[in-house]
C-alpha cells in the first residue's frame, strides 16, 4: 500500500534552513573535499551545520575531517553525531572496512532509510556530499527533498565541465534551485568554465587554485582549515552564503 | 530504539491515506516488518500505542513479520536470511540501514554479495480499515 | 519466462582475447584517459583493441580520442565504429548532448542491451571505461562477462585508494581475474599506494606522473600518443601485455 | 536491422530452454515486443524463420506487441509512449539503447525524466510449447 518512509522525510528537515547538495556529475572533482570544508567552515563562522555523507559505496568525509570512533546516538531515530561542532551522519559508521557493493535500487533505499530515521536538529545548513554520475542519488534528492539546492562543482578540464554541463541542463530544466558552480583545482588561468557557466544564466561561484599541501591536511581539522584551499573556499562561501 | 522514528512514519503516512480516503474513525492499521532489518516489534508497538491519536485513538494496529528472502544474482541461489549467522556489529548494521547487508552477508552457494532483497526488507504499511 | 539477451553476450564476445574493464570505484582518478589511451597505443602496435564506453552517464572517451561523425554500423545487429583504428561503441552516438540521467537498474539494462546486440569482431583487446562507483556496471561486467579483467586505477591520494582497497578486496574475494593496480598522476614520490596494493597480493604495474600537458592534446590521437603520460602508459602496456 | 542480432538471441535463450525441459521438438515460442524499442515485426519475424532450424523446424513464433507505459516517479502520472512525438534521431536512439528514452521523453504533465518503464520495453521470451 505504502512505503511509510517516504511521507516522513520532509519533517525530518523541518528544522534546517538550506540543504546543499554538493554535485558534479563528474569524479573526483573535489566534491567531498568541497563539502566537508564548506561545513567546517561554515560552522566555525558560528553557522549551525549539518553534513551528511551520501557516497554509499565510497565515502570520503570522515577521512578528511579526521572524524573516528563518534557515532550517531539512537533516541526515538538516530540523532547525528557530533564532530568538530558539525552535525555529521555517514554510512562508514555502519559499513566499516567492507566494501559496499550497492546497486542504485539499493543506493535509493538506503537513502530514503537514512532519511526517515535521522532526526535533524535546527540547522542553517545541511551539506550532502554527492557520489557522482547521474544516477539514483542525484535523482531522489530532487525527488525528496523539496528544499533542495545544488552546488555543482567542476574543475577547468573539458572532461569535467562536459558532464557538469549536462547536470546543469537537468537541473535548470527540472527548475531545481542552483547556488551556482565552484571551479576547483584551478592551474592556469582560462575562462572557459566561468564563459559557459554565464552563459547558462547560472551564478559562477568563483574559483580555487590547486592546492599540493591540502592532502597532507586530511584527517586534522584544525590544519585542513588553514590550508589555501580552505581559505579560497571560505572566501566563496562567505560571498555565497552571508 | 529507531523504532520509534518508524512508528512516526507509519501514523504519518496512515494518516494521509486516511485522509484521501475520507475515514473520521481508523479501525485496523496492518503493517508488515521485515526480518532482515530486526526492528524490535514490542518498541515498535509501544511507540505506535503513545503516539496515536485523534482518528488513531482507538485503531489496532497488526504487525506481521515478514521472513527475509534473499536471491542471488549470479547463481539463482535464494535463501532465508537468519541472523544468527551475524555478529553483533554487522547485525546492528544492518538494524539501521539494511542495504549494508550487501557488506556483511554473502550467497551461501557462491559467495557473491549481488544478491537481491525479495522480501522482508523495512517496514511497510499494508492496509488500512476505518469508518467514513 | 526469460530475458533472451542475457544468454548471447558470451557469443558476442566469443572472438575476443581479453575484455579489460578499467575500474576504480573512484572517480576522477584517469579511467577515461587511461582506458582510451591504452586502446590508441595497442592499437598502433598491431593489436586488435576494442574500446567500449560503459559510462553511460558521463562518457568521455569521444571527447579524449576525438572522435566525431563515426556511428556504428546496423547490420545484423550493430557493428561497432571504427575510429584510429579502434572498434568503438559509445552511448554518446544515442545520446548526444543531451543529460542522460538513469537510475542504476537502467544502466543494467542499457549495458545488457548493447552486449546482446553488437557483434564485436575478431579483438585482442576489448577495453571497457567504467563509471565510478561499486554498482550495477561494475556487478554487471562481473555477472555477465565471464572473460572480465580488472585493470585498477588508483591516484596517490588516501580518498583514492580508500575506495580502491575496496574494490579490490571485493574482487579478490570473488576471485574475478585482476591485471593489477596503476598508480595515476603522480606528483612526488611516494610508496603508499604501491605498499598496500602489494601487501593485498595484487600486482602493482607502475606509476603515470601527472602530466599538465595531456589535455591540451585532446581531440587529436597523434598529439595524445606523443604526450608523456601516453608514453609511460605504453611502457606499462608493453610490459603487461607482452 | 538489429532485429537480426535479438532474433539470435531469442533462438538461444529458447534452445536453453528447450534442452533444460527435454523438449525434441518445439511447436510454438510466444515472444512479447515492446513498442517503446519499436522493433520491426517483419524483419524480426524474417529473422527467426531464417535462424530456425533442428528442434524448431517446424516451431511458429508468435509475436505479440506491448504497448510502452510509463509511470513518472515525481508526480506518479502514468501515460503511453507514442512515437509519433519523437523526431527520427532520438526514435532511433531509443531503438538501440531502449534507456536513452529518459534524454527524449519527459513526463508529460510535469516535465521530469525520471520515470519508470513499466511495460513495453526492449524483447522477452513469454513460453515455450513442444514435445518431449
Ligand atoms: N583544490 C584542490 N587542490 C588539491 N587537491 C585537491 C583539490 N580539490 C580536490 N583535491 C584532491 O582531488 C581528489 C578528489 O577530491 P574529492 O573531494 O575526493 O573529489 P570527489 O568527491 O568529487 O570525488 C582528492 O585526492 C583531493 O584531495
Ligand atoms: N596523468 C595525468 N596527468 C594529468 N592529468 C590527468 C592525468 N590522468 C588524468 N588526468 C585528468 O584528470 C581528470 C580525470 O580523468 P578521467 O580520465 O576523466 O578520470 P575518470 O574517468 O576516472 O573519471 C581529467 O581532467 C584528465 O584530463
Ligand atoms: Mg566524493
Ligand atoms: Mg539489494
Ligand atoms: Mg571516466
Ligand atoms: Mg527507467
Ligand atoms: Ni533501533
Ligand atoms: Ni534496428
Ligand atoms: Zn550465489
Ligand atoms: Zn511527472
Amino acid at each position: 500500500m505504502a512505503d511509510p518512509r517516504i511521507g516522513i522525510i520532509d519533517k525530518r528537515l523541518e528544522k534546517v534552513k538550506r540543504v546543499i547538495a554538493v554535485s558534479s556529475g563528474k569524479g573526483g572533482v573535489g566534491k567531498s573535499l568541497i563539502a566537508s570544508t564548506l561545513a567546517l567552515t561554515l560552522s566555525q563562522k558560528n553557522r549551525s551545520v549539518g553534513l551528511f555523507d551520501v557516497d554509499f559505496t565510497s565515502p570520503s568525509t570522515h577521512i578528511i575531517l579526521g572524524i573516528q570512533n563518534v557515532k550517531p546516538k539512537e533516541e526515538k531515530g538516530l540523532i547525528p553525531a557530533d564532530a568538530h561542532g558539525i552535525k555529521y551522519v555517514s554510512i562508514i559508521n555502519y559499513s566499516g572496512e567492507e566494501a559496499l557493493p550497492l546497486r542504485g535500487a539499493d543506493v535509493s533505499n538506503a537513502l530514503i532509510e537514512l532519511f526517515a530515521i535521522t532526526r535533524w536538529e535546527t540547522l542553517d545548513f545541511l551539506i550532502m556530499d554527492m557520489p557522482p554520475g547521474i544516477s539514483d542519488a542525484t535523482l531522489d534528492m530532487i525527488r525528496f527533498v523539496k528544499k533542495i539546492e545544488f552546488l555543482v562543482v567542476s574543475t577547468p578540464s573539458q572532461l569535467a565541465f562536459e558532464t557538469v554541463k549536462k547536470l546543469l541542463k537537468l537541473l535548470l530544466e527540472l527548475k531545481v534551485p542552483l547556488v551556482g558552480v565552484v571551479e576547483n583545482m584551478k592551474m592556469k588561468e582560462s575562462n572557459f568554465v566561468k564563459t559557459h557557466v554565464e552563459a547558462l544564466d547560472v551564478p559562477f561561484l568563483g574559483e580555487i587554485p590547486f592546492d599540493p599541501k591540502v592532502e597532507e591536511a586530511f584527517g586534522n581539522a584544525n590544519a585542513l582549515v588553514n590550508t589555501v584551499f580552505a581559505k579560497r573556499l571560505t572566501d566563496i562561501a562567505l560571498k555565497v552564503f552571508p | 530504539m529507531h523504532e520509534w522514528a518508524l512508528a512516526e512514519a507509519i501514523i504519518s503516512s496512515a494518516s494521509k491515506i486516511a485522509t484521501q480516503e475520507g475515514l473520521k474513525e481508523v479501525i485496523e492499521v496492518k503493517i508488515k516488518v521485515g526480518e532482515l532489518q530486526q526492528v524490535e516489534i514490542d518498541i515498535l508497538e509501544f511507540a505506535l500505542s503513545e503516539l496515536k491519536k485523534d482518528i488513531f485513538k482507538n485503531a489496532i494496529f497488526t504487525i506481521e513479520t515478514v521472513k527475509a528472502e534473499l536471491k542471488c544474482r549470479i547463481c539463482g541461489h535464494q535463501w532465508v536470511f537468519s541472523k544468527d549467522k551475524l555478529d553483533v556489529d554487522s547485525a546492528e548494521a544492518i538494524h539501521f540501514v539494511p542495504e549494508t547487508a550487501h557488506a556483511y552477508i554473502k550467497c551461501p552457494r557462491c559467495g557473491s554479495p549481488d544478491f537481491e532483497i525479495l522480501r522482508g526488507r523495512g517496514v511497510w504499511l499494508e492496509s488500512i480499515r476505518g469508518v467514513k
